[in-house]
């Protein structure tokens, strides 16, 4: 069965390893903390200044001058840090930050990604995930194996203006959990109860099958 | 110590004009020039070109310029919640450039800095980068990108003392240090603002020298966008 | 939390070997990693190259590795308090690259903010741009300068906690928080090494991520260089 | 009479005005805060991260980790602030310090100065004068019109590397007070008791006299 958000952000906290310095984008990728090992020592950066990132505060502890990314209340955790958005990039660019989680729209088999941009309709804007992926030396997409009308999400070509090119290394998505590659999207995993065939379907650019796919283990 | 309070938020926007460039500090509603924002309505100054991160909310923010159509251009990462906002961009009444949140403070930053242009990664192979200079450093692929020019900077601090020294608090920092000088004047006004000798010197974040204005901010509403809890 | 404390300083430079780069915080004798730079004379690593605004003076700070002839080349803005630095130099022993501080301050910073490259001002028409990319911007002539590489950054804060976040003190603040994370390990010495959640998170001057090891100094000596009065 | 040290400090004091923050080097330069005008506001920076530097300290009261550019034991006055050196060449390179005052060992008629290398001999280093050099609006030299040996170091064209181009707007020495014009360094003031023709026998490049010059008044 084809996994749910939170199925999508548990199996993507397995690649959150000891001594990460983590950025989560908006929508699924936030839920990821929720599901991080507890004996390991990470840390969540947010582009809009902090580094220590906790959880969401008690009802009637918010802080307007404490915000994650996403404009979220949140709070701080002992150790943690407020900067400038220049010094914020500075972790990011760097490449200080290890690890990038963020969602797409489109990714393409070469590992090109397109997020922030539908031409004529939708026009909100890169936000920080242009640095973000053409900086990070480790990017996980987390996002649907296909949209809304069912048309894939993992192409030949992105469709849509792009965010960055080359960057994708991995993708989750409900069905599976696939590697970018220079010959196409390796397929490393299946959701539960999801067949190899389902996948094939759902995928537009090349999909490289080796050996039996394993089920994810959540 | 040179002195920079002035008495109003009428004497701090003083010349501000029609057609001007201004940088206006905050994440979202976080941290932004409250008081600056409302006498820029109160002016009502037209034709103005805003780099800020955000675009505001409908009635709040940059919002309230927006509305009252002060605004000719946005310069800006992200403005995905302003309904008014999309509806001029939609119409072409408002022109709009995106780009790259780490761009957009590192290109305010420059300005600050006295640095003309820097090469960067971010948006090599976008739309973003069409129409400038790419370059390739150690195998990888950067844009050059230019410092800002803007006439005005508005940014809020929570601490300031006369001399123009300004304190931060949390991720209400964000975007206000990184335009604090520049522009040709920069406006700080402030949620508490103290005497001279009153500020650790070692705690300051934006020394006195990058600010030319500083004002005791009043009536901060400090809207939340996303109110989000979890339970005890 | 990410615990970036280590037990001694012998822990602190494990890894440092022959021929590496490295860069040492410090202003004059203001703000050296003393403890560091008395653990790289007990290593008598040599062939080192050492980006640092200046090179100590006779018999302390980077003077010390003069002496044992570990220092391969200098990289620095300022060396002339240095006998036996100068009879080096000049006897050709060691090579000495100078660049103007501003420039020295920059490259660090864009080492650690991952810019290759940026346009200064500084020595223009001068021998410190002989070789190099300049360029003009708005009718002012610029050199194209590059970001530093460096194996091992060694900074001294004033405090830090065991999340490597660090405070620094005065001017012993100088280069030493653009030096960190501008090398591959930055490796941070302070006076007072807190648990996490002694500081004050709107008063950390540089986040533990760009510092990987963190050790409590000691025997801290601070040589004043100008010891300069007045009378009551 | 040729003037001393304080009185070329003195005389470039006069040059400060209300609401400068001003970047003091070594030697000379750094007498001329004592003779600042009280009535005025004016603020120094120095480039290793101080901006409200005050006098020295007074005896049992030196703080290694407080000191200026020329490594002395400094203090800091109310409203003062400490950061780091990427920050204070912020402050030099965007033009915030208004009025740079250094030493130098040559200035040429074109506004070139030479301060800090003597092939073969002398290579100390340019520290933070040739950012300073190439970044500020207002320079102002303080030196002496002669060097040990009589030469004249107001030249045609420098001979030693040069620290910046075109760059010295002002200079002040025992003799005279110049301003460096497109046709010259045109005479503005004499030193009391000092003839022009003195002046004339002291200055190697290009030397404007228009009208009669005034004795300096300090």
């Amino acid at each position: 069965m084809a996994l749910d958000k939170n199925g999508i952000a548990k199996r993507i906290a397995k690649e959150v390893k000891n001594g990460y310095y983590v950025n989560l984008g908006i929508g699924i990728p936030t839920l990821v903390a929720n599901f991080v090992r507890e004996d390991i020592e990470v840390e969540f950066q947010s582009e809009n200044g902090v580094l220590g990132m906790g959880p969401f505060p008690f009802e009637g502890e918010e802080d307007p001058d404490l915000i994650n990314a996403g404009k979220q209340t949140i709070t701080a955790l002992p150790g943690a840090s407020f900067f400038d958005s220049a010094m914020s990039f500075s972790m990011i660019r760097g490449q200080h930050v290890h690890l990038t989680i963020l969602g797409a729209m489109e990714v393409a088999e070469n590992g090109d990604i397109a997020n922030w941009k539908i031409p004529g309709y939708m026009v909100k804007g890169m936000g920080g995930a242009m640095d973000l992926v053409a900086s990070a030396e480790n990017i996980i997409v987390a996002m649907t194996h296909t949209n809304k009308n069912g048309d894939s999400k993992l192409l030949k070509k992105c469709s849509l203006p792009l965010t960055g090119v080359g960057c994708v290394k991995k993708i989750v998505t409900d069905l599976a959990v696939l590697e970018v590659t220079p010959e196409g999207f390796k397929l490393l995993e299946r959701a539960p109860g999801v067949s190899v065939e389902t996948i094939k379907q759902a995928t537009e650019g090349k999909l490289i099958i080796e050996r039996d796919i394993p089920e994810m283990d959540i | 110590m040179i002195n920079k309070k002035v008495a109003s938020v009428e004497a701090a926007l003083s010349g501000v004009e029609d057609g001007m460039t201004l940088m206006l500090g905050g994440f979202g509603l976080s941290g932004i020039p409250e008081n600056s924002i409302s006498q820029l309505v109160k002016l009502n100054v037209k034709g103005l070109t805003c780099i800020s991160n955000n675009a505001g909310v409908d009635g709040f923010g940059l919002g309230l310029l927006l509305h009252k159509r002060q605004i000719k251009k946005m310069v800006s990462s992200y403005v995905g919640e302003n309904a008014e906002f999309e509806r001029q961009m939609l119409s072409g009444e408002l022109e709009v450039e995106l780009i790259p949140q780490g761009t957009l403070a590192e290109r305010c930053r420059a300005a600050q800095s006295g640095f003309p242009a820097f090469y960067t990664p971010a948006g090599y192979g976008t739309e973003v980068a069409e129409g400038k200079e790419t370059r390739e450093f150690n195998g990888k692929m950067y844009v050059l990108e230019h410092a800002f020019k803007a006439d005005f900077a508005f940014v809020k601090a929570w601490k300031g003392d006369e001399a123009g020294n300004l304190i931060f608090k949390g991720t209400a920092r964000n975007f206000n240090p990184n335009m604090c000088g520049a522009a040709k004047i920069t406006v700080a006004e402030v949620e508490e603002l103290l005497p001279v000798g009153s500020l650790d010197p070692n705690q300051i974040h934006i020394p006195g020298i990058f600010v030319h204005r500083i004002f005791q901010g009043s009536n901060y509403e400090k809207r939340i966008e996303q109110r989000t809890v979890r339970k005890k």
